[in-house]
């Protein structure tokens, strides 16, 4: 534990506490992330009741709160819903070290799912990207089961830019 | 007080590592408790959930299971405390004639944590965390100040472990159903003296819910209610050095209170079974003594004399207590769980014969530093 | 409702970007102080305590024991909840019903934060899925700017109809607040011109981070009769955890739990037309953006009104429905108080006690959390019993 | 950095290793940092009285946790007191343990105070320790201004 000292004003301790934690993906996740590693396959779930497929795949449907059984691929392009450039310095909790700016977080619908997901673009410039553009999942070659390392970002399918404007 | 009863109760087995995620456990223990009252979903009117941002490694932990406890349809707040703080919170709601039915649910996978470094998060970042105290070392500074003030054995101790242990086995949701003897408590391995590894509660991933009804409500959907007769919570000091560890006012007098609502004048005689927070073995003693159980410093002569045995005057922790199952959060609602189905006589193998009336008892902070009390009856 | 809830006293810090010379319980405590002091109340009639703020900002695990020596918890009922930013709400609607339950007839609510003790944007980023959303999920700032991005494109708002509200926050709490902790004057101009740090948000459009306490008395109504000639009713709570996942709050321009929220907390409450009914209201926003978008939740405007509403004026301090004239969020944010400063501004207001921020004459207020995946909560206050 | 996956057993589940981590600076506040000035630069245990109810607070308060009263007084206490409670801390635990195990831990009410202290245990065996012992404590020699800069109390020698 460290200690700042400035001319007569009040102390403060430095610290970096460091918590680990092994997040159990449960077995809607598991199940998701797996077919992912796997296959190269983006799955979701779908409810019994009203027909909407989630992804990510969770076992209990928001809407009519059946439980969901029926796993369903999803397509692997979808349509960005909103996205934000980022570009704050923040750190990143899972090194304790600064995160690594810019990224675009984009948030987007994939083909034939009901729910949105988060992830990546491969594009920073705000001026190239607009909410309601094509976007394709590009997937890692060497897949561990981790979400956003197997789905290594998203890229925007630039022809259907042009027709959009 | 107005009358508010538990109608559905419900508890994941619970164990080392559950791969099941905190919404699957929470939703499993959802569906049980709905069916356990026979209700619906929509039935449910409003929520209480009971999540720990640091025990569950997540700001705004309770989002981990709003969907999957139908929070995020109804009226809901989280309680990060103890499940018998969230059980409060809940029939708070009821008694404002603003709900008719909650549904609370607690839930902890402590196995994806390190626990003693959570519980060292608990102590002040200026001065004693940097002692490396956690529940283990600090609670070990409380059984030494106890044993030491009032003459209490390891022995004594020793016997609570092998109390609740054994009567796990006939628990089928324990974690640690064991068949020991006091001498194998005693070899046990030392963690922190005078505390050994079967002094010590086991980190256990599991969940629980209870469904509470205003009186109405309850008397119509239910045909085994139990009310709510009293409930009290209090708070000691918070630095370990500004207690006296051997004693515990708090609980005196969250019991207290909750004796008052209840009507209760002599716990002893007029309180059937209790099921409370030993989280170590000493614990149980000493919360006899705040309880009114015994008088001060009589803890270890209440566990000598067998009477909180299966077939004592008073059975305590029946169900296996927190020694045999450890889930933190949800571990005082289990408590409350189990007191439920002692009052409706479905406890099985682990049922206390003619219970009506039960106590359920949740601790907060190092040491019990909070206290949460419900009585309960048939 | 069984039980008549009023809010007698209300104490706050004042907010600064670092607190250094106080440690937490002690921050803590001087807001205690001033809201018992305001009541005229001393600990001893306090009955029990609620407090909440967000664990991993000071990295504290149970704060509700550590306040103690803070909050004046020795000895007494004393309680945590939490919920993300809508903890200080939360708080707020616990400390109200701890009293309608019966149970305790004197309830403090106190809400808390020294957020200049860590990273706040980092903590708040482990809210997220730690496997399928965290890593992309910048605190608070990257989906408040995605939502106003979707927005725009529906609804043709502007990026300057949202540096109005900057403008409009920053300088009421610069004119008419002490407490405040920004408090500069600021223009239009000066907002566009500040650099973007998430498209299309920019510096003077986003919330700071704070240091600061505030604890709100709740009192039967008895009990809150004897202690103050105006007490500050609570009329209608309302609250609405909507979502869970991150994403899927995102691609809705507008805030359905807003919506249901205020829904709940107007019929219990007896508003049905919040527009003309609302003399004051003290709004958790937390993004300039979020004055324009989430407007008609709250029914102050049709549905994409958001922008016209601010460019009409009627939400500034001298118009017909001032909105936080405290300076709100976006002046003043230790996160756990957040919240509650919403309740007790609002309560202060109604009580006639908001010395240079009051709306003259205010009668009946609103207030509002926001925090979560999306969520809100809803507090209706009056110096009425009940509406005509 | 992303998280990697790994099996959880043989549940045909996965779980992911990952931590928060993350740097906090804790404000000591104007009436902690006297407490801790003292001793760096003096090596003397100050604490508050409450001139209410007469308790004396080391660490020092500004407000009675008792009577929840504003505290001003400052007393000096001696750096001896009597040991209420300890324990010997046997297992390990990554990053929060001051040093290795085995390590002694009590409650020192040090003379002239009301509450405890929890500190270090030193120079002492653990079959030597006994409450009621009489400790005294020994600082560091480089003090930094936190809790550490007493080292830990050893048993007063009589």
């Amino acid at each position: 534990m460290e200690q700042e000292k400035k001319a007569s004003a009040p102390l403060s301790l430095t610290y970096v506490p460091d918590m680990p934690y092994d997040y159990h993906a449960g077995f809607y996740y598991s199940k998701f992330l797996k077919e992912l590693r796997d296959n190269k396959r983006i799955i979701g779930v779908k409810c019994p009741g009203c027909g909407r497929v989630y992804v990510p795949p969770r076992i209990v449907c928001r809407e009519c709160f059946l439980t969901m059984e029926e796993f369903a691929e999803v397509g692997n392009e979808g349509t960005l819903l909103a996205f934000t450039v980022s570009n704050f310095p923040y750190t990143d909790t899972t090194t304790g070290e600064p995160k690594r700016i810019p990224y675009t977080a984009a948030y987007i619908r994939l083909d034939g799912a009901d729910s949105n997901i988060v992830h990546c673009l491969d594009e920073t410039d705000e001026k190239r990207i607009a909410a309601g553009m094509r976007v394709r999942a590009v997937f890692s070659e060497d897949r561990t089961g981790d979400y956003f390392h197997d789905i290594d970002h998203f890229t925007i399918i630039r022809d259907t830019e042009a027709s959009l404007r | 007080m107005d009358r508010v009863a538990i109608i559905g109760v419900a508890q994941t087995k619970y164990q080392r590592e559950n791969p099941a995620s905190h919404a699957e456990m929470a939703y499993e223990v959802t569906c049980k408790a709905l069916e356990d009252a026979g209700l619906a979903i929509n039935d449910i009117d409003n929520t209480v959930t009971v999540c720990n941002d640091f025990w569950d490694g997540r700001t705004i932990s309770c989002m981990t299971i709003t969907e999957a406890t139908g929070s995020h349809r109804v009226p809901t707040t989280n309680v990060e405390g103890d499940g018998t703080y969230g059980a409060l919170m809940g029939a708070m709601r009821l008694l404002t004639g603003l709900h008719k039915v909650t549904l609370v649910v607690a839930q902890s996978k402590a196995s994806q944590g390190i626990p003693q470094v959570i519980a060292n998060a608990m102590f002040d970042p200026i001065y004693e965390r940097v002692l490396g105290l956690d529940a283990i070392n600090s609670s070990a500074l409380q059984m030494k100040s106890y044993m030491s003030k009032y003459g209490i054995t390891e022995e004594q101790c020793a016997k609570v472990s092998v109390k609740n242990h054994s009567n796990a086995r006939a628990n089928p949701y324990a974690h640690m159903p064991l068949d020991i003897t006091v001498d194998d408590v005693l070899k046990s391995r030392v963690l922190a003296e005078p505390i050994k590894l079967l002094d010590a509660s086991p980190v256990s991933d599991g969940a629980c819910a209870i469904i509470m009804a205003e009186e109405e409500t309850a008397n119509r959907r239910c045909s085994k209610p139990v009310w709510v007769m009293g409930v009290g919570h209090c708070a000691d000091a918070y630095h370990l050095g500004d207690r006296d560890l051997a004693e515990v006012d708090a609980l005196v007098s969250a019991a207290k209170r909750a004796y008052r609502i209840a009507g209760i004048k002599d716990p002893v005689k007029e309180i059937d079974v209790a099921e409370v927070y030993d989280a170590f073995s000493y614990m149980e003693l000493m919360w006899m003594e705040g309880l009114g159980f015994c008088g001060r410093g009589e803890g270890g002569l209440m566990v000598d004399s067998g009477m909180m045995d299966m077939n004592g005057r008073l059975p305590v922790n029946p169900s296996g207590g927190v020694l045999s199952a450890h889930a933190v959060q949800a571990a005082g609602l289990a408590r409350i769980a189990e007191a439920v189905l002692q009052l409706r006589d479905e406890a099985g193998g682990r049922q206390v014969e003619g219970a009506k009336v039960a106590l359920a008892h949740g601790i907060q902070g190092a040491c019990g530093q909070g206290h949460c009390v419900f009585v309960l009856g048939s | 409702m069984k039980r008549r809830v009023g809010i007698v006293g209300v104490g706050q810090t004042h907010h600064r970007s670092k607190n250094t010379d106080l440690k937490g319980q002690e921050l803590i405590s001087i807001a205690v102080k001033r809201a018992l002091e305001g009541a005229e109340l001393t600990m001893a009639d306090i009955d029990a305590i609620v407090i909440g703020n967000m664990d991993h900002f000071e990295s504290i695990n149970y704060v509700d024991m550590w306040s103690v020596d803070g909050s004046g918890g020795y000895m007494k009922p004393i309680m945590k909840v939490t919920t993300g930013g809508t903890t200080g709400s939360a708080v707020g609607h616990a400390g109200f019903y701890h009293v309608a339950s019966g149970l305790f007839d004197t309830v403090l609510a106190i809400g808390w934060e020294q957020n200049s003790e860590s990273d706040t944007t980092a903590a708040i980023s482990t809210c997220f899925d730690p496997i399928t959303e965290r890593e992309y999920s910048a605190g608070a700032i990257g989906p408040l700017a995605a939502q106003y991005t979707a927005y725009m494109s529906k609804y043709g708002a502007t990026e300057e109809d949202a540096a109005l509200v900057s403008v409009r926050d920053h300088n009421n709490a610069a004119l008419y607040n002490p407490y405040a902790h920004l408090r500069q004057v600021i223009t239009a101009e000066e907002v566009m011109k500040s650099p973007y740090i998430s498209y299309p948000l920019k510096l003077l459009d986003m919330c700071p981070r704070s240091d600061g306490a505030c604890a709100v008395v709740f009192a039967s109504e008895d009990k809150a009769r004897k202690a103050c000639d105006r007490p500050a009713w609570v009329l209608g709570v309302g609250d609405c955890h909507i979502l869970v996942h991150l994403a899927d709050g995102i691609g809705l321009p507008n805030l359905p739990s807003l919506e249901r929220a205020a829904r709940e907390a107007y019929e219990m409450a007896g508003v049905t037309d919040p527009f003309k009914q609302f003399d004051v209201a003290e709004l958790y926003i937390p993004a300039s953006t979020a004055g324009v978008t989430w407007m008609e939740a709250l029914g102050l405007c049709e549905e994409g009104g958001g922008s016209r509403l601010i460019r009409s004026g009627v939400t500034e301090a001298d118009g017909v429905l001032p909105i936080n004239p405290s300076g709100g969020v976006l002046a003043t944010n230790p996160i756990g108080a957040t919240g509650l400063l919403r309740i007790g501004e609002a309560a202060l207001q109604v009580m006639g006690k908001a010395e240079k921020k009051q709306v003259d004459g205010a009668k009946l207020a609103v207030a509002t959390g926001f925090g979560g995946c999306f969520w809100s909560d809803v507090t209706v206050i009056s110096s009425l019993t009940h509406l005509a | 950095m992303a998280v990697r996956s790994e099996e959880l057993g043989d549940t045909g589940t996965l779980k992911y290793p990952s931590r928060i981590k993350l740097p906090y600076t804790w404000h000591v506040g104007k009436v902690g940092s006297r407490f801790y000035e003292e001793i760096r630069d003096h090596c003397r245990i100050w604490g508050t009285r409450c001139g209410h109810c007469e308790w004396v607070y080391v660490p020092p308060r500004e407000t009675c946790p008792r009577c929840f009263g504003n505290i001003d007084e400052w007393v000096e206490l001696r750096d001896v007191g009597t040991l209420l409670t300890y324990t010997i801390t046997r297992y390990s635990v990554p990053g929060i343990q001051p040093q290795e195990p085995p390590y002694a831990l009590g409650i020192i009410r040090l003379d002239g105070a009301s509450s405890g202290l929890v500190h270090l245990l030193g120079e002492v065996e653990p079959g030597d320790l006994r409450v009621g012992m009489r400790m005294q404590a020994v600082f560091r020699g480089e003090r930094q201004g936190n809790y550490l800069d007493i080292r830990y109390f050893k048993p007063l020698e009589s």
